[in-house]
């Protein structure tokens, strides 16, 4: 597949153009102008102008910059990487359940541990679901407990047993100083420890949780900032006769 | 002026209500103590500091008092104490050492004095920091209103006075300090100064005396008194009070339904840990912020602005009936509207204008977007501005500013800078705009306020035919329903008996 | 509703000494003519083109007669066609060729009547294009009001075409083509689409055509006609209308005094072809946009006030007399004050007011913030909300909209979409507060604009017993002062002969 | 000299932390959004976390981010680089020119050809100055001539000529498409035709110049946003000293 290298647009095609604002810890002056300009020529960029250097405070200063990138990606190799086809509909996901499993699939909610942020996992659970499309309480082909917010390890551990889930959902909203890294390793390894995890979907969400992010955490997958309930469906559904059908 | 013209009958008639609602749970709560109201006394009396494990003695104490605790913990104490005739030192390695068995048998006379004189003593320090609050006060005067209040939020104590001290010198007038998630599920206060804290900082002894003294420089640096706030609101909600009084904070969030609500806190335990927490908060003169602003966060701001009017009511009774003055009753409110909504700004203007026109002589603190904010932080600027000239013009005593960074993380350092700058530009030259417009009577502004005003009427009338538990458990608040055996920390409630006694009984 | 208590008697007054200026303006102007007047003229007849090297055929045809041009081009012209009984081209080529020569003497009779077709046929293709605009607004309603106005400014008018249709798509209303700096002192109109431009892209007749059908076809697309505006200030006023006119622009920024103050282009020059630049923008439907705004980038706001209130006086009677109606002349007035100012709102909330009362039907226009922006784009953010916000509430027509980056270049595809959405949340969220609120009587905002209306009319009864030359030459706008015989241009005003004709005059 | 390594700072130190945002000419969705974080990967970031990103018209997607920099600053280069040194009272400039110089030095300025923009160049040399400090005609050792705005070249340089100026101070605001580098370049090479340029101290100065652009195109300094009268007062007299005492 052949494309055109890609860059940042702001008036003219291939001009680079990006904003940037940061802080720098040092007195305002020469100095710290100096310090800033290294940085962002350290970003790879040219052309930069910096439009504001403010003391924001005794011994800090605040830059607003624009400047160009000095680089193009490659948009065919990105390409390869994502992969694109019409979602599927929620009769859709029901039929493919329906005439390939024959039951309908148990899917086990929660924030974990200290985490009290319910309205991202319950926009993908509850009826009402989010920005109009419907949660996965709506979808016949799934059973769905949510165990709401603040959920200890232990707890989820006993549900996922009593209900025999075949789907694991997670959600993460605070990432402050990596607590998503340690609440989500620590439960991948009770998972492995307790011989959970072969026979269970496992996905994650929150506003930072990216694919990759779960992947390298141990889960199936991750969704990010602005999910719609029908894409984790379409998951779900396809994971498990995937693994059920090879 | 702008003056919404609404009947002085009605805001009477939701005051009486509310005052029902408060009585009779104050009447519930007033048969329980908990663990924490026990811990509580002790840390009144002086107790402090921990063990080897780092558990507090007040927590030792009383699991090692568990079991009669329905007597409280100053009865026992104060026995040992008359009998043993030592200090509280001595007792409390006594009721370590041997528990119950320590408490001597027959009662000795006067038992209740050692501890009487502890419990002045304990009252004295906290008389003592109120007037050294007033003297800084009266010298640095804090400065016009609103407040500009702003939350720091680094984790580390150290870093949190780092980024204080910076907020102060932009403009700061009240200084939060967030408290790292999940310590209002812990039944126990840490000690000591910690620098390992997720989306904020622990709040301990210490780390209210290092954020303290970092401010008080900073006060002086400025010529203003910059005001500290935490939280009370969790599993050791009079624990928190005490210590926020013992080093001088100015503010603090109080709130048992924040905990009922979002953190699934048992509503006896909180609600009656509540009572004693006010009661501390007021004789501090620390000025008590209620959590009305959490219930937009869940439920919608358009169809549920009455229950954020009732909740006011009700948590001004609960704080009245506390011994709280007005002027330290700081109730919550919010500009949490869908920025979509057409005349949006008209119902935030309506609902900051009542609220200010109900409680007049209150501190109110108003609560900025968090809610619609996402990653246009452009726009979240914008909203944050919107929300600044609300509380301009209709003269918020408390502001807590936006962030534009809401959607993503807690705020850094030039967050805060830029949300300091929107506030102060707003507040200068808009600074008269309040006073020069008024409003059309009959208009969409007034129509609003009057129907909110009649809904939250109506729910108080609900509330008050049934009880604040009740109210709770249908789901009045937040969208969000608990019931009234469950959640954390019930177990941690003991129903008094007739010997229990408390020199520190709130009324 | 927000209204001022203006006396009536002092803006009729302001009015009569408006038009005693611009009568005595319009007196001396009536006697000359200038190079664009004539070149103009020719473009009306139907003559375009330029020779192999780029060089204007009105240009070729004004130079060669440029020595009797106090006589018009229109008579020789005629004079030619009537005798050689040949087209436009015929005469023109003849006229190129032969230069006075050409003349025929003596007069052959009826010579008026070939030149006054051509004149009809011209002045035709104008109100067909008027007709398809009214037909097309019809059928796709601009929208609401205030109007939002986005430039674009890429250089390459095939960019602008994109972020022009982009923007469209972003919700603009109104779009206009910034042009290339430097193009108003070129005594000429470029031919041809270009595509290289400094922060803007050159007014031509192919590029207006350009980004004309871009918009048309976004137009379907949206459903909502897209307005296209360009600029006609500096040497080449009439021509530049004459140009819009037959590529059916909607709106054109069009004051002489732009030109005298900003671009030192002589005042008897630019003034005589105003008046004839402005009747074509009249004729064709155009709305005119003022440049009063610009007065507060070199003065100050608060102080300069009423120097804004007094030019929008004098440009709706230079207007009028041109025989633009009022519903054609968007006044011109911003949002300039610096932000320290305490209080600054009220008095922008109070100017805005003020001509809005005032200028009642007339499409005001109302520009934001740019010299106080700088390179804190979250600041300008805010500062436009606040822009949007009084524009919103006073009802404003054409509002152009404020770019977070105005301090650092000409805007990008994405700031014009925050710009656009900024302004459509102001629209939304504040629709009706303006009707809403009601203005204290007799308090700070009335003060200012009783102030401001009293300053204005004291400094039109000082400019009415003199000339506005001399109001120019002593530097009372813009605190810019030009001498009468200073500035480029001048070499092109010709004073007429009693010879001269032409079949398009103004009056 | 010894300095630790400067990195942006958010709220802990050294954290890195950034914001960004830019355009890409891209149909918003999953290739976009790759090609954004491929995008700020190579400016040498980790760590992020696109928050927005948003479709502003067909083919075009908005992103905001955050991001740490992978990278360090070193303060001790920096400071090297910049001279630092207490600024000279407008009294001492004086009297540095009285003593050394023993005429008044001549100052001509002017922003070139089509630029417009007078109100920089007028801060600079106007008696009002800028905030709050007097501009350069306020100094009794300068002779200002401010030529105002559009000058042409020519004019320009017969001015130098007729005023036998010491110091050409230039103005240019408008940067866009380079015009800047154009005026200013010709400008140069017209100072070197006519044998002007040695003796003649030249600087430009507007928001998006620089010392390095200015030297890059052939001037002996620049002075960009928020210039002072003063340091442009000084800069003057010490580099005439420095130029007629060595
Ligand atoms: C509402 C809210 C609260 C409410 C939560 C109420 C509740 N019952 O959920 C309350 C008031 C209780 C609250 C409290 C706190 N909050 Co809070 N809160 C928010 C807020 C304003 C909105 C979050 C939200 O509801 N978004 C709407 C939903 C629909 O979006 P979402 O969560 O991203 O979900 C979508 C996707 O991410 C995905 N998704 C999410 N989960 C899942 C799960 C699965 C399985 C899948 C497939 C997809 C998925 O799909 C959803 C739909 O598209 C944000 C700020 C903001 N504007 O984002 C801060 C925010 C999340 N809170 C924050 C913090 C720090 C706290 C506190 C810890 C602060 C403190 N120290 O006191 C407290 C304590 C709570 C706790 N320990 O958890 C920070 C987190 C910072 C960080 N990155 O770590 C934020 C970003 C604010 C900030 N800038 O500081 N908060
Ligand atoms: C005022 C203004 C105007 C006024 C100018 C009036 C006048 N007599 O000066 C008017 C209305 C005429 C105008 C017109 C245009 N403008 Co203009 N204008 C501005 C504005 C709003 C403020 C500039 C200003 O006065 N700054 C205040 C002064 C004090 O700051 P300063 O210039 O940076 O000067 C300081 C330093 O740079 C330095 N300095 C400056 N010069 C010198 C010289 C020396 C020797 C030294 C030592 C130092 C020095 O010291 C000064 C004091 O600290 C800016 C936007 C903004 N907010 O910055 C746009 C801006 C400069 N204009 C711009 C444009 C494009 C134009 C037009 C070309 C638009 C058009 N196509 O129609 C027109 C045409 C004018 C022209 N061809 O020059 C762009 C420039 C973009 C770019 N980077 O190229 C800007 C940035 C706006 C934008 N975002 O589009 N403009
Ligand atoms: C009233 C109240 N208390 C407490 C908190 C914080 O609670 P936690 O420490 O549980 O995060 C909040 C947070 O918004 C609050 O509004
Ligand atoms: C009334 C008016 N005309 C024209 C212009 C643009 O002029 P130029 O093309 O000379 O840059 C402006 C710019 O602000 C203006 O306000």
């Amino acid at each position: 597949m052949q494309t055109k290298p890609i860059r940042p647009y702001y008036d003219t095609p291939g001009d680079g153009m990006i904003q940037l604002s940061f802080t720098l810890p040092m007195e305002a002056g020469a100095v710290a102008e100096q310090a800033a300009l290294e940085t962002l020529r350290r970003m790879n960029l040219t052309d930069i102008a910096l439009v504001e250097r403010r003391s924001i405070a005794p011994q800090f200063t605040f830059f607003v910059a624009y400047a160009r990138t000095t680089f193009s990606v490659d948009a065919a190799e990105i390409t390869e990487t994502v992969q694109r086809q019409a979602p599927r509909s929620e009769a859709e996901l029901v039929h493919l359940v329906g005439t390939h499993v024959g039951r309908t699939l148990v899917l086990v909610g929660a924030t974990l541990e200290s985490d009290a942020h319910t309205v991202g996992l319950d926009a993908i659970f509850n009826q009402k679901g989010y920005a109009g499309r419907p949660g996965l309480e709506h979808y016949s082909c799934f059973r769905t407990v949510n165990l709401g917010a603040q959920v200890p390890f232990q707890r989820l551990l006993e549900a996922l047993r009593r209900e025999q889930a075949d789907v694991l959902l997670l959600s993460q909203t605070i990432t402050q100083k990596g607590l998503h890294f340690k609440n989500l390793a620590q439960m991948a390894d009770l998972l492995e420890a307790e011989e959970l995890r072969a026979n269970l979907i496992t996905i994650v969400g929150g506003p930072n949780i990216t694919p990759e992010l779960a992947k390298e955490l141990g889960y199936d997958t991750g969704f990010g900032r602005g999910t719609l309930p029908g894409a984790v469906a379409e998951f779900i559904v396809e994971e498990f006769l995937r693994r059920h059908h090879e | 002026m702008m003056r919404l013209r609404i009947e002085a009958k009605q805001v009477e008639r939701c005051r009486s209500l509310a005052q029902q609602i408060a009585t009779q749970l104050e009447r519930d709560s007033s048969l329980y103590t908990t663990v924490t109201i026990e811990r509580t006394s002790l840390r009144l009396l002086g107790l402090d500091g921990a063990d080897a494990h780092g558990v507090p003695l007040p927590n030792l104490v009383v699991d090692r008092l568990r079991e009669d605790l329905g007597d409280g913990v100053c009865r026992p104490l104060g026995l040992v104490m008359a009998s043993r005739g030592g200090d509280l030192k001595d007792a409390v390695a006594q009721l370590l050492e041997r528990g119950p068995a320590a408490i001597p048998s027959p009662e000795p006379e006067n038992w209740r004095a050692p501890v009487a004189e502890l419990a002045a003593a304990g009252l004295g320090r906290i008389s003592r920091q109120r007037q050294e609050r007033s003297q800084r006060m009266q010298r640095l005067p804090v400065g016009r209103s609103p407040w500009f209040y702003v939350i720091v939020a680094t984790g580390n104590v150290y870093e949190d006075a780092v980024q204080a001290q910076a907020a102060a010198r932009q403009g700061a007038q009240v200084i939060a300090v967030i408290r790292s998630t999940a310590q209002s599920l812990l039944d126990y206060v840490p000690e000591g100064a910690t620098t390992e804290g997720f989306a904020g900082t622990f709040a301990t002894r210490e780390n209210f005396r290092i954020i303290r003294q970092a401010l008080d420089e900073v006060s002086d640096e400025l010529g203003r008194y910059v005001m500290l706030c935490n939280y009370c609101s969790g599993l050791c909600m009079p624990e928190i009070a005490a210590l926020g009084a013992f080093e001088r904070l100015d503010m603090m969030l109080n709130d048992a339904l924040y905990g009922i609500l979002f953190r699934d806190i048992n509503m006896r335990r909180t609600l009656t840990d509540q009572f004693f927490s006010r009661w501390i908060n007021g004789l501090a003169g620390i000025i008590i912020n209620t959590g009305e602003d959490n219930y937009l966060k869940t439920d919608e701001g358009l169809t549920a602005a009455h229950t954020v009017l009732a909740s006011q009511f009700i948590n001004e009774q609960l704080a009245l009936a506390s011994g709280i003055p007005e002027e330290q009753i700081g109730l919550g409110h919010a500009f949490e509207l869908d920025p979509e909504l057409p005349d949006g700004f008209l119902c935030e203007l309506a609902q900051a204008l009542l609220s200010r026109q109900i409680f007049d002589r209150h501190p109110l603190k108003y609560m900025p977007p968090t809610r619609y904010k996402d990653g246009d932080i452009f726009m979240g600027y914008l909203q944050d501005g919107l929300f600044n000239l609300v509380s301009q013009m209709t003269g918020q005593q408390v502001q807590l500013l936006g962030m534009l960074s809401e959607a993503a993380q807690t705020p850094g350092i030039h967050d805060r800078y830029l949300a300091l700058q929107n506030a102060r530009y707003i507040r200068r030259n808009l600074e008269h705009l309040g006073e020069e417009l008024e409003i059309r009577p009959g208009g969409r502004l007034e129509q609003r306020a009057v129907q909110v005003l009649r809904e939250c009427q109506e729910l108080l009338e609900r509330i008050a035919g049934q009880t604040l538990y009740e109210a709770l458990e249908a789901g009045t608040f937040a969208g969000i329903a608990r019931p009234p055996e469950g959640g954390r920390g019930l177990d941690g409630v003991v129903r008094k008996t007739d010997r229990y006694w408390n020199p520190f009984s709130p009324s």
